[in-house]
Formats: structure tokens, C-alpha cells, sequence
């Protein structure tokens, strides 16, 4: 309305079928930002796909959000329907969905993080595993001393469990209520003993 | 009263060579802290933890009764609980340093209380519904293909693995010198000056190249390089002459005057 | 109404969802028959198809029929949109992903380095490629005799593998606490992988 551009914007009705058309085509969540970038100048495109969110709502297939992405995809009360086009997934291993869940609920974590709160050193391939499915990735390394890296969720992980954002989880205000969720360190340093000797000691008690 | 001891004891005892010969399914001592913790079917808040340090130290026991080996990590918690017991049970000295009984116990508490919170949270996670299986993505995806544009693709997993495989080459195929196809121009040059009485006329290179060095070709060019090199030496020197009378030619040399 | 049967069927809004959701999913279009079976008994397959075809004839999504099958597909006047989806997607090879990691985690890096890393000379068209993919770029000249040219990488390599700065790379010793680096070669192995022919071929592909 203030900025005038060289092309007018399609019409609202018209930017909604254009988004539509587009995320129908893709198997994979969009973000904002490539959406924008495939429709014309000008398009409003978090307006468009609040509308057909909507117009989605109690459709068949709805418009999902994860993170800042977007997709369609089938409504869960009818996955009965759906065994067909399900594919088998490899069975995630205890260790696998330990060290998911505490990246998820403690991000951004530390290898050494994960460990102290597991009790046991992550095993190899975890992590590798973890990252090839692309659920976690890594983050910033901490600011403390030996810079450690750190693991964070990634939006097809939030897709995948369809969370539309990390603050969705499960039992998270509980938990950080209770909290479970501090980063409490250890009183003493008695318990030194146990660490693994590869782990970097700096990263123990940040 | 004393029969009531033995058959808890003992009752106590069958319970934990059951879970002894489960070893395997624990997940370090903090997992099997837990799953023992459960025993006692109370918050994990008002848990007795010199109870529980005594059942896993039973467990301890169990296992090297039943001769089953256990990862050094429960050996080094079973002397931790010990030590913990001991702070709670004993009056606590003034003059000794660090933190309370209670307060290493008060954290043991809350790491299980984590885990379990970690557990619960991890299997509410995995019952949510899925992609791919509970609700499912685009089944036909219209890519149309007019315009063809090659796209390269490459995960971060794979660029940190190319990064490890270099570097795995560069540790484990260090830059090795094999010493034993080398000779050094400190040889050569002792040879020679060894040998330069006898170099009244010119003669080939070649024929003072050491019995040894004479067959194997990477020894050979070794030997003849360090030889040559060794006879510019004693050019520079004033005791030795050179020619090579065409490119590519013999290197022939003869003692100076 | 006429036929009465033992299980009551969906309600008609409910069959539209179903059907809806299975064309979505499938990845084939499906025959009457075969939504037919798919649907709980006494579901009225033709009609939840008409009412459904109507409900998108004027969306950016339209369900089309060929021969007794259906399909959602893009409306025709859309599919301009999709043209920007046609990528074929191709792995790096081996030299080029070696040599980007080697930009990644050296930067600034000169092409002499690369090479005594790698062990290998570095081709032109490796180069090329990596800075038309905008993944590395020319750094400052290096003050040492010869003054060569560096690499670095750019933020469009940033972006597409998730960092936000190439020093959040993890190390070796994290590369190998996560398993990335389990796979020592024995000094035997070593030889053969320098005439593995797939490294000669990804080295001439360039």
C-alpha cells in the first residue's frame, strides 16, 4: 500500500493459489523466504498461507508450520487410511532417542551435556546417526573454555514430529518448572573420577 | 524377627542376580540407579539414597559372586555410593572440606530425576505422530522439467567425513622417509675421500657406487645422486675433477694434479 | 439411505476428507476401485470425487481425471511456478568435497596448502566448480614470496550447510567422538585407496 512497485502484486485470492500450487508440488517443507523468492514481486505471502491455513483447517490435507517452514500434509486423525504409502523406518536405538530427546528439551547442548545427563558416554554413531537423519545439527560452540560444539535441533525435526516449534514439545513448561531442565552442576569434584578420558574436561561443568 | 531378616536379604539378593544377569540392558550405572530406585516405590524426591546405595552395592556384589565382569564405570559408582554412604551416615566433620553428604546425595537425586524426566519426555516424543507415518507428505511431487539446472549437493555429514578421511590420511600414513633406501651425502662424501687415491684417470661414476646400492633402482638413484652431489663437494674442494662430455651423458671424474 | 448395511459409513464431508487425503499421499493416480477399497465400507467413492473436484476447480490445485483414475495436479495456468523446481540434484565429487572441507576448515587457505594436505594436485576445474557454486571464494593474497591468491569460504556455504561461522566445525577429536572418524585405513588399505579407480574417476570428472 505505502511502497509502490514497478509491477502490481497479483491478487490476494491469486498469491493464495500460487502458494498452494507450490507447497502442493513439494514433498518438503518451504520456508517463508523461498516461497517469497518463487512468486512474484510484491506477494504477501505470510498473509497467503495464514488464509489457506485456514481454509485448510479441517480438511483432509492440512498446512502445517515447523519452524519458520511450510508443507501440506495429510491429517493425522486419518492415518488409519494411510498404511499403504506408510514406508517402514529403521527403528530408532534407546541411545538414539535419549540423546534426541535431550538435544530437543536442552538445546543448544554439549556432547559432554548429553553424557552427564544419560550417565553414560554417547556411543559412537549416535550422534552421526542423529545428523544423517538430519534432526539434530550443530549449533554454536559454547563460549567456555576448550569451545566446545554444540548440538541443536534442526525444522525437520520439528516437521517430523510435527512441532511447530521447539517451545511445542512435550512437558516442556513442566519440566522446566520442576527444573529439570537447569544446568546443575555437580557439587565438588568428586565425581571427576568418572569421566570418560577422552572427554574434553573443560566441557564438564559449564 | 532374625527369619524376617534373612528372607528380606535373601529376597533382595534374587532381585538383584535378576537384574545382574541383565547387565547388558543397562545403560551405565545411572540407568540401573534408576531402574533400582524404582524398587522402592517412592517419589524419586524422598528416596532413600543410603538404601539405594546399599541395593546397588548388592548389585556389585551379585555380579562379581556370579563372576559376571562389569564395565569399570559401575566399579567407580559403587566406590562413589560407598564414599556417599559413609558422608551420610557419619557425623559430619567440621574440618573436612568439599560438599555435604547431603548435598552429593541431593544431586544424585536430581540426575535421576532428569533422566526419568529425559525418559518420559524421549517416549512422549517418539508417540507423537510422525511424518511418514501418521500423516504423510506430497506422494506425487511435480517437479516439472523444463528448464534443467544441475544443482550440487553435498551434507554438512559428508564434508566433516571428507574432512576426517584427510586428515585420517594424514595420521595414519605419516610422512615416512624409508631411511632404508637412502643414502646420505655424508656416506658418499666418506666413500669417495676414501676412495680418491685410486682415481687417477677418469672413470664412470657409476663404478663407485657401493656394492649394495647397485641393483635395487630406488637405491640406485639414491646412491647416485648422494655420489654426485658428494664429487661437486670435492670439486668446490680443489681435490676433484668433472665432466660429462654430451647431455645426458657419463659423469666421469678423476683426482685433481 | 437405501442400502443398509452393518457399519454405518462416514458421514459425506468425512468421505470427501478421506479421499482428499489419500490422492494427496499416493504417489500414483488411483483408480475408483481402488480409493473404493481403501475407504471403510459404504463410502459413495463418485460422489466425494465430484463434490471434491468442484470444492478445487478453482484452486491452485486441481483434481483431474484421466481414464477412470485421479490425481491432484498444478492448475495449468500455475505451472510457470514449478519451473524453478527442476533441479538435478549431483553429488560433489570426492576431490571437490575434500577440498571445500579443506577451505572450511583452513581458511585462509592458499592452493599450495590444499594440495599438501590433500597429497593430491588440486584441478582447476575443482576450483571452478566450488566458487561457481558460490561455496568458497578468493581471499586476501597471502604476504609470503609469490603472494598466491587464498580461499575462503563465502556466506551463501554458511547458509546451505547450517553454520553460522566455519569455526562452529568440530575438530578432529570431535570428529572422532561422534564416530565421523571411525574408519581408520591400515597402512595396507592405504595403498589400495590410492589406486581406488572411483578416486581417479571423481578426479577426472573435473
Amino acid at each position: 500500500m505505502s511502497t509502490e512497485t514497478l509491477f502490481q502484486a497479483p491478487p490476494i485470492e491469486e498469491q493464495q493459489r500460487m502458494v498452494e500450487a507450490i507447497l502442493f508440488a513439494s514433498s518438503k517443507a518451504l520456508s517463508t523466504a523461498a516461497l517469497t523468492a518463487r512468486l512474484p514481486h510484491g506477494c504477501d505471502v505470510p498473509a497467503a498461507l495464514r488464509a489457506l491455513r485456514q481454509r485448510y483447517a479441517d480438511r483432509g490435507v492440512q498446512l502445517v508450520r515447523s519452524g519458520d517452514e511450510w508443507a501440506f500434509r495429510t491429517a493425522a486423525d486419518l492415518s488409519f487410511l494411510m498404511q499403504k504409502e506408510v514406508v517402514e523406518t529403521r527403528k530408532l536405538s534407546r541411545a538414539a532417542i535419549e540423546t534426541l530427546a535431550i538435544v530437543a528439551y536442552h538445546e543448544p547442548v554439549t556432547r559432554a551435556e548429553i553424557e552427564e545427563i544419560r550417565g553414560v558416554s554417547v556411543s559412537r554413531g549416535t550422534v552421526d546417526l542423529l545428523m544423517e537423519l538430519d534432526w539434530i545439527k550443530l549449533g554454536r560452540r559454547r563460549q567456555t573454555p576448550g569451545r566446545p560444539v554444540t548440538f541443536t535441533t534442526t525444522a525437520a525435526f520439528l516437521a517430523h514430529f510435527g512441532l511447530e516449534t521447539a517451545r511445542d514439545l512435550p512437558d516442556l513448561k513442566e519440566l522446566r518448572a520442576a527444573g529439570l531442565l537447569d544446568n546443575r552442576p555437580s557439587p565438588g569434584d568428586l565425581r571427576e573420577g568418572e569421566q570418560d578420558p577422552n572427554r574434553n574436561q573443560d566441557d564438564m561443568f559449564e | 524377627m532374625a527369619d524376617e531378616q534373612l528372607i528380606r536379604e535373601r529376597d533382595e539378593r534374587l532381585a538383584a542376580e535378576a537384574l545382574v544377569i541383565d547387565v547388558d540392558g543397562f545403560e551405565g550405572p545411572l540407568d540401573l540407579l534408576l531402574t533400582l530406585s524404582r524398587t522402592q516405590k517412592v517419589d524419586l524426591r524422598k528416596i532413600s539414597m543410603v538404601a539405594l546405595a546399599d541395593q546397588y552395592l548388592r548389585f556389585v556384589e551379585a555380579a562379581k559372586r556370579l563372576r559376571i565382569e562389569l564395565a569399570a564405570d559401575y566399579l567407580v559408582m559403587a566406590a562413589w555410593l560407598a564414599f556417599l554412604k559413609s558422608r551420610l551416615l557419619l557425623p559430619a566433620d567440621p574440618a573436612e572440606d568439599g560438599p555435604s553428604g547431603e548435598e552429593l546425595a541431593a544431586h544424585l537425586a536430581y540426575q535421576l530425576q532428569r533422566l526419568e524426566a529425559m525418559r518420559k519426555a524421549a517416549a512422549k516424543l517418539m508417540a507423537r505422530d510422525q511424518l511418514g507415518r501418521d500423516f504423510l507428505a506430497r506422494g506425487l511431487t511435480e517437479d516439472v522439467s523444463m528448464k534443467r539446472r544441475v544443482k550440487y549437493e553435498a551434507s554438512l555429514v559428508e564434508l566433516m567425513r571428507a574432512y576426517a578421511g584427510v586428515k585420517t590420511r594424514d595420521d595414519f600414513e605419516p610422512l615416512h622417509f624409508k631411511r632404508d633406501a637412502i643414502y646420505t651425502m655424508e656416506q658418499a662424501l666418506e666413500r669417495m675421500k676414501g676412495l680418491i687415491g685410486t682415481m687417477l684417470n677418469w672413470s664412470d661414476l657409476e663404478e663407485y657406487l657401493p656394492e649394495a646400492w647397485r641393483l635395487d633402482p630406488k637405491k640406485r638413484r639414491s646412491a647416485t645422486a648422494s655420489t654426485f652431489a658428494a664429487s661437486l663437494e670435492l670439486v668446490k674442494a680443489g681435490t676433484l675433477e668433472i665432466r660429462q662430455v654430451e647431455s645426458f651423458g657419463r659423469i666421469e671424474f678423476k683426482r685433481r694434479g
